[in-house]
């Protein structure tokens, strides 16, 4: 048993904004109260309180990222080293860390929850695999669905209902937790190096389906099985001059359904090229203010090294041929592919001082912190262990006008944020790394400090320097265990994984398999993760 | 720079039209490669089978594979590199010179009409085996052949497999990477991974006598390396866990018995797309598995004084 | 003992991998493949639970796995730079373990794919 | 001056980035007997290995086969560092400056992705010289890497400036991927130049080509002159007197470039 005492509390889910509370845990859990001499307390007087960190969405685990890991030995030479100890993992840091790296990386900055939002179901087992390895936090995962060819066939042949439980038992295959979307019809597209950019037109290869029916039948049935989290979806033309246009049709064809748009800083983009790209982050602010069944993440991205994974395989094969340097690309059949291409962002390059821009400005812009959330969309906007520099940017105007100032002047005139001069607060930064991302995800027991939570707190020295507060908390709280105390991992325990199981149809597997035996390559009862190979998980079983 | 561009087998089932393997004899090595991933198979998008692909054959000498192909391609020993370097340079329209090409054993007419095909199929595929990675050039020949496919790419729809062999070789990959971020030869002695083939990779290793003791895990090198390698297998402490008692675990100081993977030992195994599958064992082994030596062993020495001092000494270094 | 039988089994003999094999056992021997090629059927067939070599041997003489298991512990103990090599034809989980082996006595770990 | 004599050869390798001058320069006696170094896993000190003598000097002098010692002067910025028997792998690799001699032979690497600073080897080289560790964009970046006998595979790799100087023969790849600089070499084996896309290979015999280089005709150019005088100095001869032959210069490597130089020398017939 366990009492935080004498901290300012920040638990906008419960509206409590910065008062002075008592935090207690028992079982792993938030109580009320806890009383006796077991209790030991942390005392937290002067500290701020907040509920462990969510992330709705990154890429932690599984074939693409591990594909990146292995593409890139130099960045792990010049990454931060994780040296073996009798508590600790070896690894390495940097830009895909390794999986024990990963954990202890996202505990060390008061994240205890994650969402990897990228799991092809033909190598789920794998992502599990690694999510198993990664530890400290718990995972969830989103499944990769919008060019799965199955599910396509069905939509082109108006078979909404056979669809609803061929998406329900891949769920329950990949033992995943939500439905992504990815560049829908454009990956399915790709398989014969075309893509899928106007949302109207018949997707390659299919007579009647188009992205803007894919979008909203996956929509729909997400909702019809009531899964926890809506519909994640990354739009078509990701980083595209000019893609404004096909993100406010998608939020337009999502109209009456939930949904979640992924890093929505690569989605705002006006110009015709790359030479006149500019800002349009008003404009989907002004839209995604007036539409309360959205939420979205940033997806910013911040000056330096990265590597950027997306299914999106036609924009990685771009991005190949305008950087001219590594590509990686990996297409997994019937389902999704992906590609990876390393990538430095630039303060100097116009085009990359706009995107920096954009990111910040759909945070500043996006009036209700509960919508819209802090990521990176790592590793492809920048590495997850970077969003403290995302909060200080966010908290600090005057800091945001210096950085500007470092940027080209022909990119100032391609932005708004030199007028935006909102201030993130306390309980606006807890909103949008936890409590916010927490609720998108259905999770209730994450992202909050009220009896019955998780007990997973993250504890900040309160500084000025907003950059070094949320870099280094003070303690950080896994399911009622200290696991980081003073920037140093204490403990590590074992995250467990979210899963769910929508009800389906059992005789959907009869209706599979010969489509199985004809299209994959593996058999049928193979393809489906192994309920025993994920110890511990927590299962949510949907009526 | 190059890179990798690949799919998962049932890509190449559903769609190939032209199919090339490199440097390997499947019809030998991998005998249901081509009736459930690649040639014979019937694909959503090639539902005629064999008779909607082709399939070019490129190795140094005829082997079973020859009769499965459309075209041979007979490569002289030793000129894959060439070879695949000419084809770069052709598929780009850049000159080239004709008598050194014909030093390779193939004729500019065979690599432009082989550049053509590539260029014009639908969705081309590139296997390549250990005839192009093990030979003169080695991770060069790869890197050749990675980089060919991927600049295919402007053309049409063009991906690239290495035929990994020994059976869950894939699966070693994968999980060194995901747990070391370096795909082999990984050196974990001070305390953190570090990757450098040629001073790391076993065999360099073991001819210079870097090390002072091996565990060899589901390997025989007492039977396939270099004669020095073996000496030093000797010479210093070897341990081997192996289902038989191997050549390696004759020279071994010690041996252990263990269950055979995917017959009495479970788990999973990778295939050579990086798929992931189940082993389901059907015998009972009065052996224990690897799985469970290599974890006692783990917590054999776990429990000894940490060799590590708390926190390594930071080393001055200019 | 009655022969069991198992449907989509996975062959770990080439990077094939195929995972549709059908084998019946008898005992502590494979008497029937379905679907494998002949590589995978000698594979099968070749391996038995039978008790066929020693649980262990300390420099060639037959010894318990206890003992062995500790006599390995004290060489990758005491080597100053001990290397753990093959991982091919065993699981993803013993490789799991072994590079945390690797890791724990300050070694090299490497596969095939160096050759 | 500083000097370690190496007690036995380590029976595994050691490495010790810590003997480099810049470290040394500033350090008493026993500072310098207690640097770090790793034997294998273990960490050890300098004088478990060495026999020290000397003290604050950026003279630093290493006696005895140290050919499995590793890192050897790793970014150094200054001083000289000279080594009385073989060096291991890894020598100078990332230096900056100053100066490092071998009287022996060196291991793979030396010099890899070094940025200035000169290396003079007296036997052998072992193979990446100069180059770009594995993944990296960039091998050396400036300096000189001077070999009297032969070297390994993939001298130079992805090397952007600076000059190595072999000479004797070298093994596949010299200059695989090299941008700029200049690489001279005895002879080579095969794929010399390999994907370069920009840079200067000077070869002093006839060595086997790669399809993709073309021959643009002969010459004896200016710059090899200068070349030629400065090398002179260091007793490495460099022909470039027209009257005893002409070099044949092919362009490549057409897979990637035509930006790339080769020059073979080919005496007059006598």
């Amino acid at each position: 048993m366990l009492r935080i005492s004498g901290g300012r509390v920040y638990d906008p889910a419960n509206g409590i904004q910065g008062e002075v509370k008592d935090i207690c845990i028992a079982d792993g859990r938030i109580v009320n109260d806890v009383q006796g001499a077991a209790v030991r307390t942390i005392p937290a007087s002067g500290m701020v309180v907040f509920p462990g960190g969510v992330d709705v969405h990154t890429h932690v685990a599984g074939a693409a990222l591990n594909f990146a890991r292995g593409m890139t030995p130099e960045n792990h030479r010049a990454a931060a080293k994780f040296i073996h100890s009798p508590l600790l993992r070896a690894g390495t840091g940097g830009i895909t860390p390794t999986t024990f790296a990963t954990g202890y990386l996202y505990a060390g900055m008061g994240y205890t929850t994650v969402n990897e939002a990228a799991v092809p179901i033909l190598s789920a087992r794998h992502t599990h695999e690694e999510l198993r390895d990664t530890p400290i936090v718990d995972k969830s995962s989103c499944v990769l669905m919008a060019n799965n060819e199955i599910l396509l066939d069905l939509f082109e042949e108006g078979e909404t209902e056979r669809a609803r439980d061929v998406l329900a038992w891949l769920i329950w295959a990949a033992k995943g937790y939500g439905v992504k979307a990815v560049n829908p019809g454009g990956v399915a597209a790709w398989k014969w190096g075309k893509d899928a950019k106007v949302l109207s037109d018949p997707v390659h290869g299919y007579g009647k389906v188009t992205p803007a029916i894919i979008i909203a039948q996956l929509a729909a049935i997400v909702d019809h099985l009531r899964l926890p989290h809506p519909l994640h979806i990354h739009c078509n033309n990701l980083g595209v001059p000019g893609n404004v246009s096909t993100t406010l049709e998608t939020m337009r064809v999502l109209e009456g359904h939930r949904a979640h748009m992924a890093h929505l800083q690569f989605h705002a983009y006006g110009g015709d090229d790359w030479t006149t790209l500019r800002s349009e982050a008003a404009a989907v602010a002004e839209y995604f203010n007036a539409h309360p069944n959205l939420t979205a993440d940033a997806g910013a991205i911040l000056f330096g090294n990265s590597v950027t994974i997306t299914a999106d395989g036609p924009w990685q094969h771009l991005l190949y041929q305008l950087t001219g340097r590594k590509w990686g690309n990996l297409d997994v059949e019937n389902e999704t592919g992906c590609g990876i291409v390393p990538y430095v962002y630039k303060g100097s390059n116009v085009v990359n001082a706009v995107q920096w821009a954009v990111g910040l400005e759909l945070l500043l812009l996006i009036d209700d912190p509960w919508r819209i959330f802090l990521t990176t969309d790592h590793p492809n906007g920048a590495c997850f262990w970077r969003y403290p520099e995302v909060i200080h940017l966010l908290m600090d105007a005057s800091f945001r006008r210096e950085c500007l100032r470092k940027l080209p002047s022909r990119a100032l005139k391609r932005i708004v944020l030199p007028d935006v001069d909102r201030e993130y607060t306390l309980s606006e930064i807890a909103t949008i790394t936890s409590a916010g991302p927490a609720r998108a995800l259905g999770m209730p027991r994450k992202g909050h400090l009220g009896p019955g939570a998780d007990a997973d707190v993250t504890i900040y020295n309160e500084s000025p320097d907003r950059g070094l507060m949320f870099r280094h908390p003070r303690y950080v709280l896994k399911g009622g265990e200290v696991v980081v105390e003073e920037g140093d991992i204490r403990k590590v325990v074992d995250g467990r994984e979210l899963i769910v199981r929508p009800a389906y149809d059992e005789n959907i597997e009869e209706y599979l398999r010969p489509l199985f035996e004809q299209y994959y390559t593996v058999a049928f009862e193979n393809y489906p993760v192994e309920q025993e190979r994920l110890e511990g998980a927590d299962i949510r079983e949907l009526g | 720079m190059g890179g990798k561009v690949t799919c998962t087998l049932g890509e190449v089932k559903n769609r190939a039209d032209l199919i090339i393997y490199w440097g390997g004899n499947p019809a030998d090595c991998h005998p249901l490669h081509f009736s459930r991933y690649t040639l014979n198979a019937k694909g959503k998008h090639v539902p005629q089978g064999r008779k909607g692909r082709t399939m070019v054959l490129v190795d140094v000498r005829e082997t079973p594979s020859v009769r499965f192909s459309d075209i041979f391609l007979q490569v002289r020993p030793g000129k894959d590199f060439e070879v695949v370097t000419t084809l770069r340079a052709l598929l780009k329209n850049r000159p080239v010179d004709e008598a050194r090409v014909a030093e390779t054993g193939l004729t500019l007419e065979q690599l432009q009409n082989l550049v053509d095909r590539m260029k014009n199929a639908r969705f081309g595929v590139l296997f390549f085996g250990m005839g192009l990675t093990m030979t003169r050039g080695k991770h060069m020949n790869s890197a050749a052949v990675l980089t060919l496919v991927a600049e295919l790419n402007a053309f049409t729809k063009f991906v690239s497999m290495p035929m990994r062999g020994h059976g869950n070789v894939t699966g070693a990959d994968v999980v060194m990477r995901w747990t070391t971020g370096f795909p082999f030869g990984v050196n974990l002695s001070r305390g953190y991974p570090r990757f450098n083939p040629g001073e790391f990779s076993t065999i360099d290793v073991l001819v210079r006598g870097d090390n002072d003791a091996a565990l060899i895990l589901g390997a025989d090198p007492g039977a396939t390396m270099p004669q020095p390698a073996i000496d030093h297998l000797a010479r210093i402490p070897t341990i081997v866990l192996d289902p038989k008692l191997t050549h390696t675990s004759r020279l071994a100081r010690v041996h252990i018995t263990t269950a055979t993977t995917g017959i009495s030992a479970p788990g999973t195994a990778y295939r050579m797309d990086e798929i992931p599958l189940p082993l389901k064992p059907i015998l009972k082994s009065p052996y224990p598995t690897d799985e469970e030596v290599i974890r006692r062993i783990y917590e054999k020495v776990k429990v000894k004084p940490a060799w590590s001092p708390a926190a390594y000494a930071k080393v001055p270094c200019a | 003992m009655p022969p069991t039988t198992l449907e989509n089994a996975t062959c770990t003999f080439c990077g094939c991998v195929c995972d549709n094999i059908g084998l019946e056992a008898d005992g502590d021997r494979i008497v029937k493949t379905k679907r494998a090629c002949g590589l995978g059927e000698a594979w099968f067939k070749n391996h038995t639970a039978e008790r066929l070599y020693p649980d262990a041997l300390i420099d060639g003489k037959p010894a318990s796995v206890d003992e062995a298991v500790e006599a390995a512990a004290d060489y990758l103990y005491q080597a100053n730079m001990p290397l753990v090599y093959g991982l091919s034809n065993i699981t993803c989980e013993a490789q799991r373990k072994a590079v945390a082996l690797a890791e724990l006595v300050g070694g090299v770990v490497d596969s095939h794919t160096s050759l | 001056m500083i000097t370690l004599s190496l007690k036995e050869e380590p029976p595994v390798p050691l490495e010790a980035e810590a003997l480099s001058p810049d470290v040394v320069a500033t350090l008493r006696y026993d500072e310098i007997c207690a640097l770090p170094m790793f034997l294998g896993k273990r960490q050890c000190r300098v004088d478990d290995h060495f026999v020290v003598e000397g003290e604050a000097s950026d003279e630093l002098e290493i006696r005895g086969d140290a050919g499995r010692v590793k890192w050897i002067g790793r970014g150094m910025t200054r001083g000289r560092l000279r080594i009385v028997g073989n060096a291991g792998m890894h020598l100078g690799a990332y230096m900056k400056g100053g100066t490092i001699e071998v009287t022996g032979s060196a291991g793979d690497w030396a010099g890899a992705e070094m940025s200035g600073g000169l290396i003079r080897i007296g036997g052998n080289a072992g193979g990446q010289i100069g180059a770009a560790y594995r993944g990296s964009r960039t091998g050396m970046t400036d300096g000189t890497i001077l070999i009297e006998g032969s070297a390994g595979l993939e001298v130079g790799m992805r090397m952007k400036r600076g000059t190595i100087a072999i000479k004797g023969s070298v093994k596949d790849f010299a200059g695989l991927e090299m941008k700029g600089g200049t690489l001279i070499v005895g002879g080579a084996e095969l794929r010399t130049g390999a994907w370069m896309t920009r840079g200067t290979i000077v070869s002093l015999t006839r060595i086997p080509l790669l399809p993709t280089f073309a021959y643009s005709g002969t010459c004896n150019p200016t710059f090899l002159r200068l070349y030629a005088r400065q090398l002179g100095t260091c007793g490495f001869s460099v022909p470039c007197d027209a009257s005893a032959g002409a070099y044949l210069l092919y362009t490549g490597d057409t897979a990637v470039s035509d930006k790339g130089e080769i020059l073979a020398w080919q005496p007059h017939a006598s």
